[in-house]
Order: C-alpha cells, then structure tokens, then sequence
C-alpha cells in the first residue's frame, strides 16, 4: 500500500471546495490562492472575516472557508470598518477590484485609509470591468480600447489611469501599501510576501494596509492568457509601477 | 462549407444562437460527439445555454459556464471551451457574443483556434440596425474579424423581421448579401429561413426551427 | 391650566437659556413643560426664538399660536410676536432696547431695564435672568426657589459665583416690578 | 428622575441604555446633536462613535457592524436618509437587524431644516430597490422616544429587521421631562446564530443579500415577506384619545398627532365631538383597527406636515366605509392647532 511520506503542497485550509468561476488565465485564482495560504500560515482563520465586493470576485466569500459577506458595489471599506470598530480583535480583510475601489467606491477607501482603519485591502487591477463584460475601468491605460472607449481611452474625454497606491500611499493612516504582479513564480512569491506583511500590520494594530496586484482580463482584454500576461508586463507596469509606497511597519512586525 | 468547428459571429441580434443551436442539431443527424459552446458575454439575455437542457436530451453537449452561475452577469469562459475547440473527436459549434465586443473572447482563444480546423461564419440580418447597406456590413465584418483576431470563412444571410418575414424579405437580404460578399471576397454559405416558409432563391437554403422567441 | 409663552430676541441675549430655566424650575415644581426653540440660522446672530408651555395638564401641542406670555428683548421681536398674543395677554418687554410701545391696548405690558439692571449687578450678560425674574414676578407660574435649582443643575459643575450671581440677578429682577 | 431633555438626546441615551454599543453617523441638521452626543457618551460607556465621510459609508459601516450581531444604530434627517437607501435595501436583504432615526426636515431636494413628515412613503414603503419593509415607529412626546428605543432593538433581532424611528425636526429639536428607561444589561445579550465573528470552532457563516437564481432569490423572498406577515400580525401599535364618542376622528402621527390633542380639547368646547386616531407603527400600519372604528363616525381626517402621504394607508384601511379627508403643510411649514381647527369646523359643518 503506498504510504504518503511527505507533502509537498496541497490545497490551502482557508480555501473552501468551490470551485472558482474564473476564466482561465485570470489572476484572480492566484490571489485567492496565496490569501488563504497566508492566512493559514499566521494561523488567523478562525478569527478573520472577509468583505467580498460586486465585480468579478463577487462570490469570492464563498470560495474562501472563512465567515464573510458581500458589500455594495464599492462600499467594502465601509462595511469592513464596521465590522472591525465591533470586534477589533479579529482581522478584516476587503478583496475589491478597480471599477470598486477606484471608481464608485473611491470615498469609501480614501477615508478607510486616511482613518488607519485597521483592515487590509486586496486590490485587483487589471484595467477593466471584468463582470459588466470589458467596459472601460478608471485604471484604464492611455489609449486602451474598452467597449465603453471603443476608440481607446482619451485623456480629453476619460481623464487618466488613477494610481491608487500612489495615492493613498500620502495619506498618514496608511501604514503598508505596495503594487506587485503574479505573472511568474518569482513575483508570485513576492505578492505572497506582500501580502503576509499586510496581515501582520493588521495583527500588530498598525493601520490601513493594502496591497494591489496587477492582474489579467485575457477574456475581455481579447488575449491568451501567455500574451495577456506579457501585456501587462510591457504595458501595465509602465503606467503603474510595482514598488512599495509607504512602509511604516519597520521595526514593528 | 466543410470543417469541425463552426463559430458563429455577427451584430447584435443576428441570429447566431439561433444557427448554431440547429447547426449543432444538424450536425448530430450524421455524428454522435457534438457539442455547443456558448461564449455570449455580453447578454445575459437569449442564450444557447437557455436550451441547455433540451440540447442535452438530443445528446449535445453545451458547454458553457457551471450550472450555479448560469443566470450570473459574469462573463465566464470556462476551461473546457479550450478543449472542444481541440477535441478532433467532436464537432463543435460555438455560439460567440455579439457586436466586436462579443467577439473579442476569440481572441482570448486564439491559441486554440490557430490550430484547429474552424470555419469563422458571419450572421448577417439586413434589418437589425447598422447592417442595411453593404456599406455597414463590410464595416461590421472588418470590425469583427479585428476583435476576433480571425478572417472570417463565410457569410450566411439570416435576413428577418421574425413571425413577419416574407419571401420578399429574404429575398432582399440575399440581394444584399450577396453584394457584400462580392465586395468582401468572402463566400456565402446559406440562406437561413424559418422552417414554415417556403423560399428559394439564388443561395442554399436551411431550414431552422426558432427557439429564442419560446424565452419570453 | 396650560400657559405657554414665547421668548424672542437677538441671537446672544440668552433667551434660549431663558426658556430653558423656566422650563426647568417647573419641571421641578412637578408641572409639565415643553420647550420647542425655533433653531437654525438664525441661531447664529439673527432674532431667535423659542416656546416654553408648562401646565398642571398633559401638553398637547409644542405649538402655539396664541401665548399666554410673549418675553421680547428686541422691537423686531416685540412686533413679531405683539399680533399673536392673547386678549389681556402679558407682554414683557426689555426697555433698555424696546424704546416704543406696542400697539395693542388689549394687553398688559410689563417694562423691564434690564441691561441697566444686569450692568449694575456688574455682569451685563445675566440680562435675561433679570427678565426671567420679572416673568416670575409677573406671571407666579415660577418660584425662585426653583430657578435657583434649576441654575444649579444648568450650571452644576461650575463655579458657585456664577449661580449666585444669576439667581442675584433673578432677585433684582423680580424686586423691578411690582 | 425625570431630567428636561432634548429630544435626540433624549433619544441617543436611551439608545445607550438599551444596549447600543455602535454608532456611526454623519451631521445634518436637525440631527446634529444626536451625533455630537454620541461623540461624547460613547467612550464614557466604552463603545464605539464614528463619524463617517457620507451618510453613504455611514449605513454600510452599519451593514458591517451589524454583521457581527451587535447592537447598533445611526441617525440622520431626510437628505441623508436618501443617501442610505441602497444599504438599507442591502441590509434588508441580509436580514440584518439595526436602528436607524430618521429626524425629518423639509424637502425635496435640500428644502430647509424646519419639521416635517414628508419622508413617509419613503419609510413605510421602502425607499430603497427591492421588495422589503421596515418596522417604523413614530413616537410623539420624548418619553415615548426613549421608552420606544429599547422596544426597537427588541424587535430589530426578534426578526432580524431594520427599524426606523420617524420622527420630525420639532421632536428632535424640543426640550421635555423624560424619565429614562432601565439599562439593559448588555452581558446579556446573546450572541445571534448567524452573526459573523470568525468561524472559532463552527463551520464559516455567511451572510448575503443575493442569489443569483431567481427560484433561490424567491425563496430568500418569501422568507422575508413571512416575516413581514409575523410582524403585521403581532406588532401592531397605536393610541386611541377620545374616540369613544368622537364624530370626526383625526389620524395623525408624532408632533401632528400632540397638535390634534389639544385642537380636540378645543372642538370639543366648541361643541364637536373630535378624536384622535395615532398610529405608533407606521408600518406596520394599524389597518384592522382603523378599519373598525371608522364605521362609527362621519368623518376621518388625516393631518399631516406633508401633501398627503399617510392619507393613502388611511384610505385603505377606511375602504370607502366613511369620508375621508386631508389637511396638510409641508416643506417645514407646521399647521397650527387653528389652522387644525378650522379644518375640522369645516368638515363639520
């Protein structure tokens, strides 16, 4: 009878038997992946709670194994700033996209941060409303054609692609804030890292964490997922480059 | 028109579910392994995968995406369009989304597509908007054809105005087409009618059984 | 009994405050009170207003549109509220800025000096409790007794001076009518 | 001891001793001393105040907090209350239990600061999308509104519902002896089934206001509207003056409801006989009784400080059994207990 010496990987506890919805050759799959590990790893399952947002990841609540609920349509800071102020001792996390948190919900995560609220956001960036079907994001590049800037996007018309990490990076309440991507082992293993110190601010009390992770649309975007992820590469990094924006946590985790 | 996979593309409203559900039909009278893929993003609205069960019970696989997310606004392609589109084993219809904006998933399958056996086939209905004149048409199929990253194989003419369709009617729309085609250089395939009318004209003719208009 | 009066003045002359002591000092004579301020811009400077009713009854409206009392420590206030007051009403008014008489026959006015009154006393802002103790003079429906409770607690935590020096200032106010 | 209080004082302390922990808010005027005692109270009794960027992330703070089983309110007057309608709708779908104080003021649009009840149907029938109620209690003195805030919470998690307190700019502004309810002891308050606090040895819980199949939706749908049925049932409340005898009986609610009493006193001098009818829940609204005691008069008269939304209910519930008339001002004008009366002279005439 073969015997199991060694595991070597396996699924992640804090990840629930659904099955994702996402295409393949998104990145939303990987984020959700490195998340639960990190949560495993600090050993924080049973008293974290997790705000899922309307996007794509809508049903991002059901596929962690953690209690969790869904926000309106950009209001998960808000939502996930209630649930901290009731139970400060456990950990909040929000997952959001762009169109949610850059666009209708952009209030609700500059006062989240600007208060140090003592959560942390995932921040998925892949420059499109993925859920509505392909329509043109806030972080939208210069020039990038969307069904909704079928012509590509026009500063005169459409403004700019709003960084929000850089952003949010000025305001004092914002403790850990830094941009990566997953599109190869080694930057897999960098989010991951990210992110675990974005939790560990939290579990230290230390304010407003967040971290972005540029991702891939290949369904909307019109590419295989191998060109999608060089597109973001060459294309996305330039508008929004990785890098730390403020790390106050020095010393302290 | 001769291939394994049959895709179908167009403007909004054209009638591509329509076709590729009684081309999957078609298709299983002289195979055992088809199969309906439904990449519609764009409308949650008059989908193949609305007739999924009764595609099924003919044996026709439907792939589209999983079950609990069947009525989600999500525009999931699940894994296994991929490998239907592969598969030399069955023959394949794939029902795209309309307008450019429904065709730019090909492109997110173009990997696929580039080693396959396919036909890319344009619906045309002359009285959907934007597709009266020659003009427009060939506009439209550039456009798509550009989104879909694919040069599209044929055009069928799908022209109706639905339970009020007359022979003059299609007659018009084969008149049009037929124009586009030799603007374009691109073949036309078929005549698509609703099998109660009785029709010939210059082009093959196939005979459909509607289904979308039973979804309301 | 039911007895309502309305209280109007500059934003600053305390007659919100004014209102409230009355309000309070019956409450704690065991009567019912309510006290309804108009509220607002015209908090901040213009010419406030508010309603105090106290009663042996339950108080129905907050409202009123004939008062029993009308207190003006203004002429815009005075000509305001002159119209509404009730036949044989008691209007009382500060003649230290009211230099005219209202216009009405109808009723009985009641003049008090009372920033002369309250400069004297030294503190030219307990005006309105130099007015508040002729509106109980005037009308018996308060006792100092009361209002000196009813300062305390408004003023509870502060220094004992100042209670004194308004209840002194309600004395005075009483002793200037007779 | 009875303390002379403002009305949202009155109210927020109340809030307290029945248990309130967590307060999110946003100023507005006539509102804004409810939020600023809260700013000063809540850390004496170690809860939670914040006030929030919008009355937008106010109500979604409220969804959060809410979600973890907590006692929780906020407060806001008409332009606000608007602003939290689709986390109302969110929270109604959820099933999650809340306070909310809605201290009207004139509209639409901005209007002015002065008393109203123009944002009835806005309460009682939902001003957010989807198909939900939510229990409305109109109190019409201050010890009413403090004594009701308890009851509130109460049937907040009873049913898992959100409960409006509607009340008008005059309550909320008023100063009157209230005596303050007993403390609740907040250690006693059990922890609901489904609240979210980290699934420690349970399985993860979550709580949602979708499905994306509409047979699933329907489901979650009946679910609510059984319990609104439970609710329509057993707590229906309203106060009944004078009516024994009454000719004409005026239906009012709130500041309207105090003014009617004393314009009654006064018809009654005159020689009509005038009653007043108070519903305490507006919704839900107290039909049956209404219905009962309209057979036996000549005429219903609805007053409001609005154009006329109340009136609708009234009708329904009089269903053509008597007359059935409106006086109302609106956009922060109060009627009078004259005005009131010539009203009613009029129709008794």
């Amino acid at each position: 009878m073969a015997t199991v010496d060694k595991i070597v990987a396996q699924m992640p506890k804090s990840l629930s038997k659904v099955e994702f919805s996402y295409c393949p050759g998104c990145h939303h799959g990987i984020v959700h992946r490195i998340i639960a590990e990190v949560i495993d790893e600090l050993g924080i399952a049973e008293k974290t709670l997790m705000v899922a947002p309307v996007g794509c990841s809508v049903f991002a609540y059901n596929f962690f194994d953690l209690d969790g609920t869904v926000a309106a349509h950009g209001r998960a800071p808000a939502v996930a700033t209630g649930m901290k102020r009731a139970l400060p001792d456990r950990i909040v996390f929000t997952y959001q996209g762009d169109g949610d948190l850059a666009s209708i919900g952009t209030a609700e995560i500059v006062h989240a941060a600007n208060r140090g609220e003592n959560i942390t956001t995932i921040f998925i960036n892949n420059a499109v409303y993925g859920m509505t079907g392909g329509q043109m994001a806030p972080t939208t590049l210069i020039g990038q054609k969307t069904t909704t800037s079928p012509y590509g996007r026009e500063p005169k018309a459409n403004g700019y692609p709003i960084r929000m990490s850089e952003m949010l990076s000025t305001l004092e309440g914002a403790v850990y804030i830094e941009r990566t991507m997953v599109t190869t082992p080694q930057n897999v293993i960098k989010t991951k890292a990210a992110i675990k110190k974005a939790f560990q601010a939290q579990i230290k009390g230390l304010g407003f964490s967040m971290i972005e992770v540029l991702s891939t649309c290949p369904t909307n975007w019109g590419m295989t997922p191998i060109e999608a992820m060089k597109w973001l590469e060459e294309n996305m990094t330039k508008t929004f480059p990785l890098g730390v924006f403020v790390d106050k946590t020095k010393g302290m985790i | 028109m001769d291939s394994r996979v049959f895709i179908y593309v167009g403007m909004f409203g054209s009638g591509k579910t329509e076709l590729s559900i009684n081309t999957a039909i078609a298709l299983r009278k002289s195979s055992n392994k088809v199969a309906l893929i439904d990449i519609d993003i764009i409308s949650p609205y008059f989908r193949s995968r609305d007739e999924k069960a009764f595609l099924e019970n003919l044996n026709i696989k439907v792939i589209t995406a999983p079950e609990r997310y069947m009525l989600a606004d999500l525009p999931i392609i699940p894994p296994e369009v991929g490998g239907y589109i592969s598969n030399k084993e069955f023959l394949t219809v794939v029902d795209v989304g309309g307008n450019e904006d429904g065709a730019i998933v090909l492109g997110s399958l173009n990997h696929f597509l580039q080693n396959a056996d396919k036909k890319i086939v344009f619906v045309v209905n002359v009285f959907r908007p934007f597709s009266s004149t020659e003009e427009e048409i060939s506009r439209n199929i550039d456009k798509i054809s550009r989104a879909a990253r694919c040069r599209i194989d044929y055009l069928v003419n799908n022209s109706n105005i639905g339970p009020e369709t007359t022979t003059n009617d299609i007659k018009t729309g084969e008149e049009i087409v037929l124009r586009v085609s030799k603007m374009t250089g691109i073949p036309v395939a078929f005549t698509s009618i609703d099998e109660n009318i009785d029709y010939k004209g210059e082009l093959p003719i196939f005979r459909m059984k509607r289904f979308m208009k039973n979804s309301w | 009994m039911i007895k309502s009066i309305i209280i109007a003045g500059f934003g600053g002359q305390g007659v919100m405050l004014m209102g409230k002591i009355i309000a309070e000092s019956a409450m704690l004579d065991g009567l019912n009170v309510t006290w309804l301020p108009s509220y607002g811009p015209e908090m901040r400077g213009g010419t406030a207003n508010c309603t105090v009713i106290v009663g042996d009854e339950p108080i129905g409206s907050p409202v009123v549109d004939v008062p029993d009392v009308v207190i003006a420590m203004n002429i815009p206030s005075m000509i305001k509220f002159e119209e509404m007051l009730k036949k044989d009403g008691i209007m009382i008014l500060n003649s230290s800025v009211i230099d005219r008489e209202p216009s009405r026959k109808d009723i009985k006015v009641y003049k008090i000096d009372a920033n002369k009154i309250a400069d004297a006393i030294g503190n030219s802002k307990v005006l309105n409790m130099v007015t508040l103790g002729a509106f109980a003079r005037v009308t018996g429906l308060v006792k100092l007794e009361m209002i000196g409770k009813a300062l305390e607690e408004t003023f509870a935590g502060k220094n004992k001076k100042l209670i004194d020096l308004n209840l002194e200032a309600v004395r005075q106010g009483m002793n200037s009518v007779s | 001891m009875k303390m002379l209080m403002k009305g949202t004082e009155a109210i927020a302390e109340a809030a307290i001793r029945a248990g309130c922990r967590l307060y999110f808010g946003y100023p507005i005027t006539p509102q804004s001393e409810l939020t600023e005692y809260m700013a000063k109270r809540m850390p004496e009794v170690k809860g939670v105040f914040l006030q929030s960027e919008s009355e937008v992330a106010t109500v979604n703070m409220l969804y959060g907090a809410a979600c973890t089983g907590k006692r929780v309110m906020t407060s806001t007057s008409s332009p606000g209350f608007s602003l939290m309608q689709e986390g109302i709708s969110y929270m109604a779908g959820a099933e999650l239990p809340a306070v909310f104080i809605n201290v009207m003021r004139g509209g639409p649009g901005l209007g002015d600061i002065q008393p109203s009840q123009s944002d009835y149907f806005q309460s009682t029938k939902g001003g957010g999308h989807g198909d939900y109620r939510m229990i409305v209690l109109a109190p019409h003195t201050l010890q009413e509104a403090a004594n009701i805030m308890g009851e509130a919470f109460d049937l907040a998690f009873k049913y898992r519902m959100l409960v409006t307190i509607l009340v008008d700019g005059m309550i909320g502004q008023m100063m009157e002896p209230v005596e303050l309810p007993e403390w609740k002891n907040i250690e006693e308050l059990k922890e609901p089934d489904w609240a979210l606090t980290g699934a420690k040895g349970r399985k993860p819980r979550k709580v949602t206001s979708f499905d994306l199949d509409p047979y699933e939706l329907e489901k979650m749908n009946l679910r609510y509207q059984a319990t609104y049925k439970r609710v329509a049932e057993n707590e229906v409340r309203y106060e009944e003056f004078k009516i024994e005898d009454a000719d004409i009986i005026v239906v009012a609610y709130g500041t309207m409801a105090r003014i009617v009493k004393t314009v009654a006193d006064s018809a009654r001098k005159e020689g009509i006989r005038v009653g007043l009818f108070r519903p305490i829940t507006l919704w839900p609204f107290p039909y049956e009784r209404l219905s009962k005691i309209s057979q036996n008069v000549k005429h219903i008269l609805t007053v409001e400080m609005s154009y006329g939304q109340m009136i609708e209910d009234v009708k329904l519930a009089v269903n053509g059994k008597t007359n059935v008339d409106f006086y109302g001002r609106s956009a922060g004008v109060v009627p009078t207990p004259m005005e009131v009366l010539e009203a009613i002279k009029k129709i008794a005439r």
